[in-house]
């Protein structure tokens, strides 16, 4: 067992890192992106295109890079750390993946033409007429909804989830609250192309693709937990008060400290989880994704949290930066399952092992 | 000790809650009730409902439009106006520049002020902090220096709370640049907003607001007749104006209409879900302890033990309130993305990302938990 | 509403103060009385009995003082700040409690000639032979349950419990962690008297006696929490490290402050727990009661955690007394119902209230 | 990056488990998984079972004993002890003495101790701490006093674990009193117990043990030559010792087998009560978050960052064998009481609360978590 990156890996996150760097070295990057639609740099995401990322996880014969989740995980990671706004966890992750795996076109995905966005949520239907099939219903948050070019939808089909696509169905956009971008989509009626079998029961794919953007979030919350608290401590260094740096005050100091154990603890369960990712059992995958997630909401809630206090009120300012790291922290916390719904999946299972070997 | 109020406090508080939920108008209730933002004209609107009852400043002096209520009295006031979704009095006004001119104000300030004050025809800001000076307020550098019958000031304040509203500003200077403390050399001065080198630049918050900002002073003249009680004592004025006012420091009365409300959004969630059960009932019991021990603060209870001060209650008292959004932030889930009008979501998920993110702020104004700890270890442990 | 406790009150406080004062003004007192059997000191036990404090909650026709849970509070809180062994919780509050409801005898526990122990949980049955009514089965840790005269003991009958008193049952006598005493009781088809209406359900009264209890455990610790406070601050002020007071660190004085929150926080919820009992509502008792024992079991264990952390080694000694307060808080957190009981209770009646009111 | 472990590393794993399992003797293991108290012929014959595979100080040097493996088999060899319930080797000879001595000691003096170190012929207690020299150990105040070619030493240590058992002891002692800094008068040497003028006394701890010891040197004369290295250099080779061994610091593997044992007590609660089920989830998250970690700084993954030092694994580790301790007092309940063998109850039970009090040293020993915090914000970042 062993943690390092390889060197093809720490290739791809120089790359990633530096292509990020030209627009989001500041904070103010994020903010005039997130300014106006579609909530991220355009130019960017062509470029991301280009240098394969969007493609990274998909086979090369589907127009990707063969990569992995590890590959994944540091993308992500560097989203995070300058809180890029483009949807690489959203569209590439969860929607490519979905895709990917029923051997469905992903080409345009990778080469950047087709945005994707994933509505899943209990209130879509679908059924047949005729030959076609159509969708009824709708979901609200989907993010990215409005400007997505392709929809790819799980809907209820007698009872079980089946993975549907359609350019269509009306879309309400709307601003969230950490400045990206999301949209009410409702189905009346819409025609829909089914991926794979809308017979069989897609819950299995589903929560696969799931884990993948589970895991993939884990570390873009892990990017954002790392620079807030560089952020954090580069201000109790620097900025003083009663006559003293802030670092003097012990109480501060050590809740920095606090926090860089969340962040370590937080890291290597989000490393782990990938690792089991690309082990290739599903079902491990699914329930290490689980407590990655689990474990990046707990320590992310704690480093943001922490981030805006140990700053004061600047920290809740729109101009400097911590602040917005805490949002997104905030909003990933959230974000296919909050703590509560992994720490009470994880207890129900809690029985059925007598403990859990991270050690294969 | 007794558990009941005497009857003339039932009867006091029957009589609050009816005024309170008849005779404030709904509109202001309804949009307390759903976590949005008040404007400034239904905050003075609601301020002048309470004024027109007499009951708009009751810690004031009676002379001045105050109550000779006991604390206890006063509890109830704050707590039957949060449970009825009454917005409390205009802070600046009613609680902070309020008594300190009562108190240390000349005869011709307060014939001038207070009135004026009370029925908010003058929205007062706070000049308190600023930019290297929060925490440790003392290290102020906003000067005022003499110039005939005028103050000359110049400097920045920050954190200015509804300053766009302000039409006066009362201001914590410098005016003894070499005194020997340096808590000694400032000055409690009350400025017109509409005076030449006056600049408000709103401050945007992750919360979406922009109600917080910066105050600038370039060369503003201020007649030296609002300069409130003596020249280099304002410190002490200060000090008086953050212990002034202990009721309602813990917002109980929010933070448990909040929890209620949160007990209506989760529905069926609450009895399907033991874990969810287990957050409310820990922070409902949190939440009693708090408002038990703000009523013991307030009914005095000496009992010649050291008393839990207002830092325990605003300690104890925002860290619940915080948590208590965090739990309705969790309710919302995903759908607490859409805070955007446009998302047609229901108020309580669309307010409860901006909300929890506002309130990351109340442990942090007002006096930090930090200083709070501070005052505790100090004052109350002799540490 | 008020807080204050009355001139009664408060020379009743002083007047146990002072008698406990006498055996245990330093902890030496303590360790000496639970060195040997029966684990706390009977000439204090009989001056409590000669004071009117073993007879404190019962009426005056039977042989006590009239007083209600205000006046146990005080007592069992001047108990707690000195830890003083003698079971007035256990054999005033809960066993008298228990039979003077039922309007029985409790005239030799008021006197101090007869000491009884609660014997609860679910391991006793009742059964009638003859006349009689004998018992079966058995509990653990029946606390003093070696030295007691009498067993007030919770027994099921067809199904719903019942109470009995008897003197007989097999006692194996053993010590506790903290220094008490209790004792291992089999019954087998001892014989025992009904104390009420043996076919009557006495959950109820069980419950109200209990709740009684649970108050006076809260206001036991919370004189615990109080003396444990002191001795952190003094020791925080009195012992230098690395050439300054220890109060000068921050993080350790922030530490004590948040000891002091949960201290007031405590007593809040004791105080206005004993109101609640005092005022009648049987119902609304129990509830505060749990309510107490909740907060106080929270803020006990930090309380006692923090105190041990905060001396270090030192407070992990027999000899010096705060970890003796550490463990007496331990021991209460987990003496009818632990924090997790309560708050599992506490969590399935949370649908049933829009909120908790206690300015009545 | 990988999962899984080599094939290299998975058959030195099996070998490893098979030894633990079969050939360390019943009644220890037993012993352990009881959560019991060793005896001291018990730790000597498990180590020297260890010894006798070659497998009791792998961290020593080769020449000595040790065994060249990487840190993730030091790792492996670690928790796979302790899942077998077999007792890591005596540290104070395996991980503190044995590599002081190895590292810095005299051809003479390694000769003359690493063998019977590693076989407990001789058992080392430490002689660190004194009253005034906790977390502060530079402040230590025993002296050494050269006198001819002998050290005359003079002094008290404190929190000395298993002194009763103790042939020598290794101290900290001053030996320059007018040093610059107080860490540069300090020198390493070791002390047989059985001197005139070294005396044990005992400390009775709340947890019902008495195996820590204040140790008394009056005017004990020790020869020169059981002075490691140079004098006045103690201080480098207690920094040595105390930053050597990270395998095992977080505790992890007896913290996992406690969790995996606490589910069997709590039998079908486990199911029944959806509380207790997400205490036990989230604990196990928190470990397995912790055990992750250990690989990692085991597997030394440079990756170019800061590595999480020891103090993390010390500082979360102990926190979470104390939460699972205080899990199992919560299983037992009432019956955590009874820890008197003559209550008759569970071994588990019994133990419940002796241990819950036992491990809060673990945040206090070895480094209180409050020096881990400030190693961290020091050494890490930068504060």
């Amino acid at each position: 067992m062993d943690f390092d990156y390889s060197d093809e890996q720490r290739a791809l996150r120089e790359a990633v890192r530096a292509l990020l760097g030209k627009t989001y070295a500041t904070i103010d990057g994020r903010r005039a992106a997130t300014a106006k639609d579609p909530g991220f740099d355009e130019a960017v995401w062509s470029r991301l295109a280009e240098m394969g990322v969007l493609g990274l996880p998909f086979p090369e014969e589907a127009g990707g890079m063969g990569a992995g989740p590890v590959e994944v995980a540091v993308v992500a990671e560097e989203l995070g750390r300058v809180l890029a706004p483009e949807p690489f966890v959203e569209a590439v992750v969860l929607c490519g993946g979905l895709l990917a795996r029923a051997d469905a076109d992903v080409s345009a995905i990778a080469n950047g033409t087709v945005l994707p966005a994933y509505v899943g949520g209990p209130g879509v239907t679908a059924r047949r007429d005729g030959d076609l099939w159509v969708l009824d219903g709708g979901a609200s948050p989907v993010l990215n909804g409005a400007r997505a070019d392709l929809l790819v939808v799980v809907a209820d089909v007698d009872g079980t989830p089946a993975l549907f696509t359609t350019a269509q169905g009306e879309r309400t956009a709307f601003a969230t609250y950490d400045g990206g971008r999301a949209a009410r989509v409702t189905f009346d009626g819409t025609a829909a192309g089914p991926i794979g079998d809308p017979a069989a029961d897609a819950s299995g794919t589903i929560a696969y693709a799931r884990a993948c953007a589970q895991v993939a979030y884990a570390h873009e919350a892990l990017g954002a937990m790392e620079r807030a608290l560089e952020m954090t401590r580069d201000y109790l260094r620097d900025r003083h008060q009663f006559g003293k740096p802030l670092k003097a005050f012990q109480n501060l100091a050590f809740r920095a400290s606090d926090m860089y154990v969340c962040l370590e603890l937080a890291r290597s369960m989000a490393l782990w989880a990938s690792l089991v990712l690309q082990d290739g059992d599903e079902a491990e995958g699914v329930e290490a994704a689980s407590r990655a997630k689990l474990r990046a909401a707990e320590s992310g809630r704690r480093i943001g949290q922490e981030a805006i206090q140990l700053h004061g009120g600047i920290g809740l300012t729109m101009e400097y930066g911590v602040g917005h790291y805490a949002m997104r922290l905030t909003t990933i916390e959230h974000l296919l399952g909050n703590r509560r719904h992994h720490l009470a999946g994880l207890a129900a299972a809690v029985s059925d092992h007598r403990g859990v070997d991270p050690l294969r | 000790m007794k558990l009941r109020l005497s009857p003339q406090d039932a009867v006091f508080r029957a009589g609050l809650r009816e005024f309170f939920t008849t005779q404030v108008p709904q509109d202001i209730r309804e949009t307390v009730a759903a976590r949005e933002e008040l404007t400034k004209e239904q905050m003075v609107r609601s301020m002048r409902t309470l004024d027109a009852a007499g009951i708009a400043v009751p810690n004031w002096p009676v002379e001045w439009g105050g109550k000779d209520w006991t604390p206890l009295q006063r509890h109830i006031w704050h707590e039957e106006m949060s449970a009825a979704c009454v917005p409390p009095p205009v802070t600046f006004n009613a609680s902070m520049v309020g008594p300190v001119i009562a108190a240390f104000g000349s005869r011709e300030q307060k014939e001038r002020f207070l009135p004026a004050t009370r029925r908010v025809d003058i929205w007062w800001s706070q000049g308190f902090s600023e930019p290297d000076a929060g925490s440790d307020l003392a290290a102020l550098r906003t000067s005022a220096v003499r110039d005939g019958d005028d103050y000359v000031v110049n400097g920045q304040k920050i954190w200015t709370s509804y300053a766009q509203y302000g039409d006066w500003i009362f201001t914590l200077v410098r005016t003894d640049p070499d005194a020997p403390r340096r808590q000694a050399g400032i000055s409690f001065l009350l400025v017109d907003m509409t005076s030449p080198g006056v600049t408000v630049r709103p401050i945007r918050l992750i919360d979406g607001g922009d109600l917080v900002n910066e105050v600038f002073f370039e060369d503003v003249r201020v007649p030296a007749g609002n300069l409130v009680g003596e020249e280099n004592r304002g410190w002490d004025y200060a000090k008086f104006l953050l212990g002034n006012e202990r009721v309602g420091i813990a917002g109980v009365g929010g933070t448990k209409r909040l929890l209620a409300q949160a007990k209506t959004w989760a529905g069926e969630r609450l009895r399907e879900d033991p874990l969810l059960a287990a957050e409310f009932a820990r922070l409902e019991n949190d939440l009693l302890a708090v408002e038990l021990t703000s009523i013991r603060v307030a009914a005095d209870s000496a009992d010649g033990k050291a008393q839990p001060a207002s830092s325990v209650l605003k300690l104890a008292g925002s860290e619940l309130e915080q948590a208590v959004t965090e739990l309705v932030l969790g309710l919302a889930g995903e759908q607490g993305l859409g805070s955007d009008p446009a998302a047609g979501a229901p108020a309580w998920t669309r307010t409860a990302a901006p909300n929890y993110l506002h309130l990351r702020a109340a442990s942090i104004y007002g006096g930090s938990s930090e200083v709070q700890r501070q005052i505790i270890a100090g004052t109350i442990l002799g540490l």
